[in-house]
């Protein structure tokens, strides 16, 4: 019993990261509103996110912030150890992926918005039927 | 008793996720899915990731539920799914 | 669809799970990731950069080279969606409010067009005069913001916070001003050709700090030779490196921020909008 | 100067912008703006290569951190020729089309230019970069900015293609961030040369083996390998001529180029043919690719559209022989691209004139094109000489080197594919010369003047200049191509 505790304790993390992860990726294949794509896709995003941020976790340590380190010159004089502080090269990384996503994010809304001025819908199967009544394209 | 506190959000967050795909309103979405976004920030400042739950507090729940309310306010808020 | 979707989220699913198999557990201190290459930045950080937060000591100096590329990503969804929406062309119907008397116009033809200025100014077709409470409210509100987005850019070295943080929020109280208000408030005071120039100086002073390293005798983005032109300890160099460009990096958000808003709500005419 | 190989990536930038700002306060200055840029980073770019021949592998630390913990780029033999080519081909597309952005972007050309630089310092960075991390961020640059492109060409169905192919997008360099997670939470590291070294050490884990599987689906998404291909027909179609004829040769040759870089530095030959022994199944990927590439490109009726599926062809060859597990197919997979590059982009280049000219390339309107445009139609002959393979053309060579490397490997169905797709080329293009030739001009097309006797209408001095060039750079390549593959490819395989 115990040992499954301790399985779940390791693991649940990232077991769910892959869920979270496929839900976002369900959503991004299978609804039918751009809208809703949308939101899978960043839920998907966020989901890799999580990941990163799992990894850079350690027990018994605390955030990257160096304490006593405001005094200048002196800073190195009080010893860090490294297992006292999270891992922080994943938090950066995480950092220009949030930005990245919404980046990307900004511009579907505003294909979003560019699909409906056309086409008055943004549900698929009702842009492919205009679509085809648009006729064949150039 | 971190791995707790871990445990509660991730079932919150997952909730969240699946409740903001499958509601049939865009604004509702647009609202559970800033939702959404605060609670991972939350679980990413459990876990110590400060600068990255303080940006995402600032973008996903923020700026990036702005926009998807500009957007449903600029196309329609029904959906079909 | 539904069906395929399926499959391959199942599919996917399980060659992920399958991957986390060998994962070591989570929070566990001895895993590759968390001794390898953390140890040195969590040790040396501080000695060699003077900022305490390692998040932002790694983000602009040691891996600075990734965060200038993200700040061009977010200045490229700037050119982008004003690429995209921004539309020049007035609408064939309109309305105009003659200020002094408070008649409304409604013009359907599309050739005339009102000068709007002191006399006219256009109206929303579903304008709603807008809420004092919440106008008072926000107008008290964001002065606060401002100055707390300020402090979160400015002291990014010592505290969660950065650049992009500060830009985020800055950006978001001028689109709270925005939302409060009218879009026409927001828009005559920050003009579209400022919020333009604005995002692409952000990234320059960026890319700027990072490439007067070069001349100086140094590599690209390296800080430490920027030496000679900056007063004080020589020691701090890299940190008061960090910090303009975290400066840079909040520019180009903040106006970056303001345009993606602006030409979302108005679908790209500034002059309707939330 | 030792700076040259971040100048080479920064230049572009830089210029992207200041054509940028030009764009707001003076127009006309974006373009020679835009120009420098490139040219400098083209110098630098041969400059480079010059300096990787004589004396090896340059290794340039970004911040003057050392590799682990910096960002570090690591220049040899095969980055230095692919940032040549990029460079050089992007500052030959942007003199060709001056006349075609002031014709398809109504007063936005200073945004205009600035993405396209913007474009273009992303596959320099993707190339040049020695570090996993970073390449992602650049793929997305180059990723958004294509996104972007795509909606503004047609107005009708771009944004809802441009809309599709983000959801695509997003998911190719999501699994690819994914996959460096995956190395990351194994190795620690994201230096290129210090993961493959840990990873020396543990071929038999399931998590290198997932991560592996990520990296390449992402990258595959990114190159539009078949099945994934989806995105790239529209990409090509709907962007605007100068973007397409940019795109069309260098994105999908740059994401080839990383997957031969992950291959070969990251997870080594070693691990992915002796331990997965992956390659006859890629191979029986690729062989597919090629033919239904080359299948659906029969069935197209728009020129573009056509070259699009033959892109699509010609991917399924550059992955097939990088993944047959010998020397003479990657030998004939990194020849290919450079010259399917070249080729592609001579191509484009009188697709781009015919567009500038007559505004719409289905097959019917290419009437008696020949009479109509004789110079840009003998680039385009030529190119597509080179594109079928026939012999002093630079095609020829490297085709020839995958056909011998698939029979050293005895994957007889590729170079089987590998020939049948060539013969189908033959068909589809000499069916377009065909059409330019033989058939007259229909009435009152064109502008407007009788069609009784044929006016000579050709493209703009400046795209035609630059079609000559990369014409006789087509044949250049070709009869050098010994001189390139010893000189170059050779002694970065060995």
């Amino acid at each position: 019993m115990t040992d499954l505790l301790t399985l779940i304790v390791a693991k649940y993390n990232y077991w769910l990261y892959v869920i979270l992860m496929m839900i976002g990726l369900y959503a991004m294949i299978a609804k039918n509103n751009l809208i809703k794509k949308l939101v899978g896709m960043n839920i998907f995003q966020t989901a890799i996110i999580l990941f990163y941020v799992s990894i850079g976790y350690k027990r018994d340590a605390t955030i990257p912030i160096i304490q006593n380190a405001h005094g200048g010159n002196d800073a190195h004089a009080a010893v860090i150890h490294a297992a006292d502080y999270i891992n922080p090269l994943p938090h950066v990384l995480m950092l220009t992926a949030i930005v990245v996503s919404v980046a990307t994010f900004g511009v579907a809304m505003a294909l979003a918005v560019r699909v409906y001025q056309r086409y008055q819908t943004l549900e698929e199967d009702e842009l492919r039927m205009r679509l085809v009544d648009i006729g064949p394209e150039k | 008793m971190h791995w707790l506190i871990d445990l509660i959000v991730l079932t919150f967050v997952i909730f969240c996720a699946i409740a903001a795909i499958s509601v049939k309103d865009l604004l509702g979405t647009a609202i559970l899915f800033g939702a959404y976004s605060f609670m991972m920030c939350l679980l990413w400042a459990v876990m110590g990731a400060v600068d990255v739950a303080f940006t995402e507090a600032s973008v996903g729940a923020g700026v990036s539920t702005v926009f998807f309310v500009a957007a449903v306010f600029r196309t329609s808020r029904r959906t079909k799914d | 669809m539904k069906f395929l979707g399926f499959i391959i989220v199942c599919l996917t699913g399980a060659l992920l799970l399958y991957g986390t198999g060998e994962f070591p557990g989570w929070g566990d201190p001895h895993s590759p990731a968390s001794i390898h290459l953390s140890n040195d930045y969590i040790e040396k950080a501080v000695e060699q950069t003077q900022v305490p937060n390692l998040v932002t000591a790694v983000l602009a100096d040691y891996r600075g080279f990734d965060t200038m590329f993200e700040t061009a990503v977010v200045f490229c969804a700037g050119l982008a969606c004003f690429l995209l929406l921004r539309d020049f062309k007035e609408k064939k119907e309109r309305f105009y409010r003659h200020t002094p008397t408070g008649v409304i116009l409604h013009v359907k033809d599309s050739k005339k067009v009102l000068k709007t200025g002191k006399e006219f100014e256009h109206m929303d077709k579903d304008w709603v005069p807008s809420d004092l409470i919440i106008k008072t409210i926000c107008r008290i509100l964001i002065p606060f913001i401002q100055i707390y987005a300020l402090y979160v850019v400015a002291h990014g070295d010592f505290s969660p916070g950065g650049g992009f943080q500060g830009g985020v929020i800055f950006g978001s109280s001028l689109i709270l001003l925005a939302i409060s208000y009218d879009l026409k408030v927001l828009v005559k005071r920050v003009k579209e050709k400022i919020l333009g120039i604005f995002s692409a100086i952000g990234v320059l002073i960026y890319v700027g700090i990072a490439a007067i390293c070069m001349p100086m005798g140094g590599n690209f983005l390296d800080y430490s030779k920027l030496a000679p032109l900056v007063p004080g300890d020589p020691h701090h160099v890299r940190a008061l490196g960090m910090l303009g460009v975290e400066i840079g990096v909040g520019i180009a958000v903040t106006a970056v921020m303001v345009i993606i808003y602006i030409n979302i709500v108005s679908e790209g005419r500034h002059e309707e909008g939330l | 100067m030792d700076n040259y190989p971040a100048i080479i990536v920064i230049t572009p930038l830089l210029a992207a912008l200041l054509a940028g700002i030009a764009a707001w306060t003076e127009e006309r200055l974006s373009y020679p703006i835009a120009l420098i840029g490139l040219a400098v980073s083209m110098f630098a770019a041969f400059k480079v290569l010059m300096q990787v021949i004589t004396s090896g592998t340059i290794n340039y630390r970004m911040a003057g951190w050392a590799p682990p913990m910096g960002i570090e780029y690591t220049i040899d033999l095969l980055n230095a020729m692919v940032l040549l080519i990029v460079a050089s081909i992007a500052f030959f597309n942007l003199i060709a089309s001056y006349k075609s952005v002031e014709q398809e972007t109504n007063d936005r050309a200073g945004s205009f230019y600035a993405i396209y630089l913007l474009f273009v310092t992303g596959l320099l960075g993707v190339t040049a970069t020695g570090d996993l991390f970073n390449l992602y961020v650049l793929i997305e640059i180059t990723s958004l900015t294509s996104y972007t492109m795509v909606a503004l060409g047609d107005r009708d169905r771009g944004p809802l293609a441009s809309l599709n192919y983000i959801f695509i997008g997003v998911i190719g360099a999501s699994f690819y961030l994914l996959g460096v997670g995956y190395l990351y939470l194994k190795t620690g590291s994201l230096n290129m040369v210090d993961v493959a070294n840990i990873l020396s050490g543990l071929h038999g884990s399931s998590t290198i083996l997932v991560a592996f599987i990520l990296c390449m689906l992402g990258i595959w998404i990114k190159m539009a390998l078949f099945p994934m291909h989806v995105w790239l027909p529209n990409a090509y179609s709907y962007s605007p001529v100068a973007f397409a004829r940019i795109v069309a040769p260098l994105m999908t040759k740059v994401m080839v180029y990383v997957m031969i870089r992950l291959m070969i530095t990251v997870f080594g030959l070693d691990y992915i043919f002796e331990t997965l022994n992956l390659s006859e199944a890629v191979v029986w990927l690729a062989t597919i690719a090629v033919l239904a590439g080359a299948v659906m490109a029969l069935a197209q009726k728009n020129l573009k559209k056509m070259l699009a599926y033959i892109i699509v062809c010609e991917i399924g060859y550059m992955v097939g022989g990088a993944w047959m597990g010998n020397q003479l197919g990657m030998t004939g997979a990194i020849l290919h691209i450079l010259n399917d590059a070249l080729m592609t982009f001579a191509l484009f280049l009188a697709v781009g004139s015919m567009v500038y000219k007559l505004k719409r390339v289905d097959f019917i309107d290419l009437k008696g094109l020949f009479g109509k445009m004789p110079w840009t139609m003998a680039g385009f002959v030529l190119a597509a000489f080179s594109i079928i393979g026939v012999p002093p053309t630079c095609g020829f060579f490297s085709k020839w080197y995958l056909i011998l490397g698939a029979f050293e490997a005895g994957a007889y169905h590729f170079a089987a594919a590998l020939v049948i797709s060539s013969l189908i080329c033959a068909v589809l293009f000499f069916k377009v010369f065909e059409i330019c030739f033989f058939e007259p001009m229909p009435e009152g097309h064109g502008h407007g003047d009788s069609s009784s006797h044929v006016t000579i209408e050709e493209a703009p001095l400046s795209m035609l200049i630059v079609s000559g060039l990369v014409s006789i750079s087509l044949i250049v390549a070709g009869l050098y191509s010994g001189t390139i593959v010893n000189t170059i490819i050779l002694p970065f395989l060995q």
